[in-house]
């Protein structure tokens, strides 16, 4: 019974539910709310990342590339133009994934650094342009957003509103907003991943040779999972510029992607719970050593170190194996 | 193994607890909350904020405290992203509950946070240069040095009165330089002085020549004026005396430290930048009514931290010493009374000028504050 | 009736090398095929280039009368090839059945809405794809290791679990680059069964092998490559008894 | 005009030079571990930075480049030892995130204990510069060429001519194999993050004039390293040489004749278009899959 359960497909859903339920228990300032709100949109932007790099195994060092095109296409055009932000953010999505689809096929041909490569070089050249073509995007000192109205609502994080008779602060209906995004995001990311397109991604870092001969269009497969990707970070890129007020090019740059991947590798590739992990661990880290100053620095590398080598598959997977050993030698010993 | 991370896990835990869980307690000191810089690309501007601030909220605290409390500094680097001072802002205010900031080292980083501080209504005064900041007037929002505009036309005043017309503009791609040269350009076309050439430079880079060796070649340039700061204008200062370019040079407030002197060597001889007093305290006349202020400074800073001063330090003392101000005039930390404090401020003598705050000016310094430095024999040379 | 594969001057270089030259043979329908030869005659670089992986310099290949040079991997198996091998290339990230339903890739209906949303039509497409990978498990033998993750089976095992994988794009000729490398006699009279199996659902069986037994033993026709060229061709008996064979394989 | 042509590739050669020095460094690991080593720059840091505080201690330069080469080459060695060894078997990008946070831990040290300041060091000969064919060329910028030149000789020395360089060069074809013969592949991995330490300090030392140095000069330079290994292909030497120059004057003549905004896209443009064509660039092997 209890097996059956843990093993269902979605019974990681399920838990990351309660999880996303029952945080708002501990927390106890909008401050929190306003973390627990990032750590949402990040984990749904690396959940998208990891079916790249985590089931496909195609590196990119560029996707804060796509995280920032999405958040400058909502701020350049609400601010500027006034469209309303809710298809502002769906239109500049599939603009993102169009560029994203033709960027992909001639560089998904490479492999492994050499595509980590290209892609990093994609990144930087948004960035610089965004950087550079400052009557638009108001250059290296950002540009301010208006906030996220859904339907004429204004949310932002300082007001307070009525939702069914209850009264509900901003930064809580933000902190919602976002956890039902993530499950979506994960709903959406599973089904892919447990269908025959995911079976073929799998493959595709498995054995690309062994996916091609059995008829799977590799880089059909290969481009697709990065156009799905590209459109997760564009969408989160977009919210999080609503979220945040304010962007800069920086949300687009190289040490972004760096942060991105980081986080799927650290919570573990290939475990869609498990890069959630990574990406509370890599968002709430800096707040947890930002009072150590001078030795914020080095604790953050040097934690990011150990964590890797003794933890090389990533969190998640590491503690599931340890587990699963430990209990092993449980029924081992009993019998 | 497992009973270390176990450990490591619990020290984790006790971090969080202490840091972010710490909510409002009873507010007897005066909480100041500061966004800075204090790693990475603008360090230099973060570093000597940080420590003004430190070494001012001692001093104020053994002197007996404002209004009878004591200040407690409450600070986080934000390593020069945007998106980190914006979540360090929101710490502040809303974990924090910080009574007025003082920070926010760049532009980027202080606009970033500019939406967030507005909203939660809490006094904000800025270190960071352009004019953006203050113009259009945020309710909330001061800044204390001299707005990039002031710099672009005291500069250029300077170069009128030299009978320069035709100038070569050559600045950074970071946030200084790019809101400098924009400024730089309109300042220009008001005051008839034409850009013959407009190149730029990436902050990152090491060598500067290619783009000068453009401005080199354009016979009819007259002078070269470099926005942009870090180490970078240094690196053009040294690739424009390598080049040979005998044409009078100017930079901008963004280098006006004695760091930037040790390394542009003999290379910065003979340029000139607009600049506070503070590099210059010997110089001032006696009367001058900053003297004694810029003198006592650099003497406190000096003798503290045993490194030579930067404009970007008095940034911070003049915004730490204007929260001061205002809350002794309101009387209380109310918000809205500080806020009023502010923003009728007049003649408050700072290092970086003389204050004086109204509703529409919220950075209240005039192009005067502005002294041209020239450098001469390594050192600085106030002309006057 | 034509050929199924008709190879015809058949070149390939590697930088000024010739792994394969002038080759030209032509496997038919239903038979079990052979290539033979000593190490580093080129067979393996022969099976590459026939299943798409090389581009030929030189010469055409031919599948059911039409040209396939240039034609990439994926699209051969749309065309009913499929193959394995020397060096297993099994995902190691999946489990065992997965890999056979990954066979199936061709068979499947699915598409992008479907899959995102999860719809029934999918459900039901899998559930077949499933039933059908694990009775092709069983047919080659590997029934045990149904949930098992691939990267814990036996390299026996897992020869066979390449074999069901090919099988399962439903293919009308398999390439199987030495299938009985490394396995034991037992295991190796097992595989013979299984290839025997194979050819009698009419499924056209090209082999690379070195177990001489067993090539003589189910083999309709062999071919003997030597430094690319061929050196020989028929059946068995014929190959048996030809002289440079024998020289080549004596090392003389 | 020509004399304009001259100066930015002289600009070019003397920032490519760099580069193709930091690709080496990159290219040594890489031949011997597989490994992308994102903290390459950081031994350009300890180079420049440890060599300006030994000066700052009253060291001659020679016994401070001396000191600060050691001192990188004990990083390099504690590198391996320390970070890459006990992850041997992880999957490459784990590696790779190992290497960047060995990078920050380094950038972190380095900033306590020399401080967040830019430091400058003097030209080693003087700094009147030199006139050639209307261009002004630095004197640093031939002591730089110079050195990378005689590094890059004593390299293919080394490989071609030592035991212990042709020890390296068959570890990184084939590990297996390597240690059948008797080569002690854990001691030749050693030595390859060694040598690029030293490499990498040399580099970081020579343009300390020209660059200024400061903790986080590193980051950078070792991503343009990188991507001049990459220009190059990753593994071959001469790649990493032709890689850094072509970047170096790419850059420089982008921002002469174009846009100086628009600089380093040109170079990451340039990069994309090469491996477009060639996907495992310029010198890359070109190497026929194995199955």
């Amino acid at each position: 019974m209890l097996k059956s359960l843990t093993q269902h497909r979605l019974s990681g859903l399920a838990l990351l539910a309660i999880i996303i339920l029952l945080v708002p228990a501990f927390l106890n300032n909008p401050f929190q709310y306003d973390m627990a709100t990032l750590v949402l949109i990040y984990a749904t932007t690396v959940v998208g990342l990891n079916l790249l790099v985590g089931y496909a195994g195609q590196i990119s060092l560029g996707h804060a590339g796509f995280f920032g095109m999405g958040a400058y296409f909502s701020a350049v055009m609400t601010s500027r133009f006034d469209w309303s932000p809710v298809p502002t953010l769906i239109l500049g999505a599939a603009l993102v994934g169009l560029v994203a689809y033709i960027v992909g096929r001639p560089i998904l041909r490479l492999k492994g650094y050499y595509l980590g490569m290209a892609t990093l070089a994609m990144g930087f050249i948004i960035y610089i342009t965004l950087n550079n073509e400052g009557w638009l995007t108001g250059g290296p000192d950002g540009m301010p957003v208006p906030g996220l109205s859904i339907f004429g609502w204004e949310l932002s994080t300082f007001n307070t509103y009525s939702f069914l008779g209850m009264e509900i602060s901003g930064s809580l209906a933000w902190y919602w907003l976002m956890g039902v995004m993530l499950i979506l995001g994960v709903w959406i990311a599973q089904n892919l991943i447990d269908s025959p397109i995911g079976r073929a991604l799998r493959s595709v870092h498995g054995s690309e040779v062994a996916a091609s001969v059995v008829g799977v269009d590799t880089p059909k497969f290969k481009n697709l999972v990065f156009v799905v990707s590209a459109i997760y970070a564009s969408l989160m890129g977009s919210l999080y510029a609503h979220f945040q007020g304010f962007i800069t090019p920086e949300s687009a740059g190289f040490m972004e992607s760096i942060i991105f991947v980081t986080m799927v590798v650290l919570g573990g590739m290939g475990s869609t719970l498990g890069v959630i992990f990574g990406a509370a661990l890599l968002t709430l880290l800096p707040q947890l050593l930002a009072d150590f100053h001078d030795y914020e620095m080095m604790m953050f590398g040097l934690i990011l170190m150990l964590t890797m080598i003794f933890m090389p598959k990533g969190l998640l997977p590491t503690t599931q194996a340890f587990i699963r050993k430990k209990l092993h030698k449980k029924a081992e010993d009993k019998a | 193994m497992s009973k270390k991370l176990l450990r490591r896990g619990g020290l984790l835990a006790a971090t969080l607890a202490a840091g972010i869980f710490s909510g409002a307690q009873a507010a007897d000191p005066i909480k100041i909350g500061s966004f800075l810089s204090v790693t990475g690309p603008a360090s230099f501007l973060g570093d000597p904020e940080l420590k003004t601030l430190r070494m001012y909220v001692d001093k104020i605290n053994e002197e007996g405290g404002v209004l009878g409390r004591p200040l407690e500094l409450v600070h986080y680097d934000d390593e020069g992203n945007a998106s980190n001072a914006r979540n360090y802002a929101s710490r502040l205010v809303r974990a924090d509950r910080v009574d007025i900031i003082v920070g926010g080292s760049t532009t980027g980083a202080t606009m970033a946070a500019v939406p967030l501080i507005e909203q939660s209504r809490t006094p904000f005064i800025s270190l960071a240069g352009a004019v953006v900041i203050t113009d259009p007037v945020k309710p909330w929002v001061f800044k204390t040095p001299q707005s990039d505009r002031l710099a672009a036309e005291r500069v250029m005043q300077d170069m009128q009165e030299r009978g320069i017309t035709k100038i070569g503009l050559i600045s950074g791609t970071g946030g200084f330089g790019r809101s400098g040269r924009e400024q730089t350009q309109q300042v220009a076309e008001a005051m008839g002085i034409q850009i013959l050439e407009d190149v730029t430079y990436s902050p990152s880079d090491t060598d500067m020549t290619a783009q000068l060796t453009r401005i080199r070649n354009n016979q009819d340039i007259e002078a070269v004026f470099n926005f942009g700061f870090g180490q970078s204008p240094a690196i053009v200062t040294r690739n424009f005396a390598q080049l040979g370019i005998d044409r009078p040079f100017y930079q901008s407030h963004g280098v006006a430290s004695n760091s930037f002197l040790d390394l542009a060597g003999s290379a910065a001889e003979g340029l000139r930048l607009p600049a506070s007093p503070i590099l210059v305290p010997d110089s001032l006349a006696d009367d001058d009514p900053q003297k004694t202020i810029v003198q006592a400074y650099v003497d406190a800073y000096e003798a503290r931290w045993n490194e030579s001063v930067s404009t970007f330090g008095g940034y911070a003392y003049d915004g730490l010493m204007l929260a001061v101000a205002a809350i002794e005039e309101a009387g209380s930390t109310d918000r809205e009374a500080v806020r009023q404090a502010l923003e009728n401020i007049q003649g408050h003598v700072g290092v970086t000028g003389i204050f004086n705050m109204s509703p529409n000016d919220h950075n209240g310094l005039a192009a005067d504050s502005f002294r041209i430095l020239e450098v001469v024999d390594g050192g600085w040379k106030l002309i006057e | 009736m034509s050929a199924l594969i008709e190879v015809k001057g058949l070149d390939k270089a590697f930088g000024g090398v010739h792994a394969i030259e002038g080759l030209s043979f032509s496997v038919e329908a239903g038979q079990i095929y052979s290539v033979i030869g000593p190490n580093g005659a080129g067979k393996t670089t022969l099976f590459n280039l026939i299943t798409g992986l090389y581009t030929p310099t030189a010469g055409e290949i031919k599948l059911n009368g039409e040209n396939i040079v240039n034609i990439p991997p994926n699209k051969l198996a749309e065309r009913g090839m499929c193959r394995t091998f020397q060096q297993m290339q099994i995902c190691m990230n999946m489990t065992a059945l997965e890999n056979v339903m990954l066979g199936r890739h061709l068979q499947l209906k699915s598409n992008f809405l479907t899959t995102l949303l999860r719809l029934p039509s999918l459900l039901k497409d899998e559930a077949d794809c499933r039933d059908h990978a694990i009775e092709l498990m069983k047919f080659v033998g590997c029934g045990d290791y149904i949930e098992t993750e691939a990267s814990a089976m036996s390299y026996g095992a897992l020869k066979r679990l390449e074999i069901a994988r090919a099988l399962a794009a439903e293919p009308k000729v398999v390439l199987l680059d030495e299938p009985a490398a490394g396995l034991n006699s037992v295991e190796t009279a097992e595989l013979e069964e299984l290839l025997k199996k194979i050819a009698a659902q009419g499924i056209t069986v090209v082999l690379v092998e070195h177990d001489m037994k067993m090539v003589m033993g189910i083999s309709d026709h062999i071919l003997v490559i030597n430094y690319g060229r061929k050196l020989a061709e028929g059946t068995p008996e014929e190959i048996r008894n030809n002289p440079d064979v024998i020289a080549a394989y004596l090392g003389g | 005009m020509f004399s304009e042509f001259l100066q930015y590739l002289f600009t070019g050669i003397t920032i490519g030079a760099t580069y193709a020095l930091i690709a080496l460094g990159f290219t040594l690991i890489y031949n011997a571990s597989h490994v992308i080593n994102f903290a390459q720059g950081e031994f350009l840091m300890i180079g420049g930075m440890a060599t300006v505080s030994l000066i700052g201690l009253g060291f001659p330069l020679p016994v401070a480049m001396v000191g600060a080469i050691l001192l990188a080459a004990l990083m390099g060695i504690a590198l391996q030892r320390f970070a890459i060894a006990p992850a041997k078997q992880a999957d490459p990008v784990t590696l790779i995130i190992i290497t960047i946070g060995a990078a920050i831990f380094i950038r972190g040290i380095a900033q306590l204990v020399w401080g967040r300041g830019y430091h400058s060091m003097p030209n080693f000969s003087g700094d009147v510069p030199v006139r050639i064919g209307g261009a002004v060329v630095n004197t640093q910028t031939f002591w730089v060429v110079g050195i990378a030149a005689v590094l890059v000789a004593g390299l293919v020395f080394f490989f071609t001519k030592t035991m212990i360089g042709k020890a390296i060069l068959a570890t990184s074809m084939n590990k297996v194999a390597a240690r059948l013969v008797g080569i002690k592949t854990d001691m030749v991995l050693m030595l390859a993050f060694l040598l690029s330490a030293v490499l990498g300090s040399i580099a970081g030392i020579i343009v300390a004039p020209i660059t200024f140095t400061s903790y986080d000069i590193g980051i950078m330079l070792g991503l343009k390293g990188f991507v001049a290994a990459a220009l190059g292909g990753l593994g071959s030497g001469m790649g990493a040489i032709v890689g850094g120059l072509t970047l170096g004057i790419v850059e420089a003549m982008t921002a002469g004749y174009i846009s100086s905004d628009y600089k380093d896209a040109a170079a990451f443009g340039v990069i994309i278009l090469v491996l477009f064509f060639m996907p495992r660039g310029l010198m890359g092997a070109r190497v026929v899959e194995r199955v």
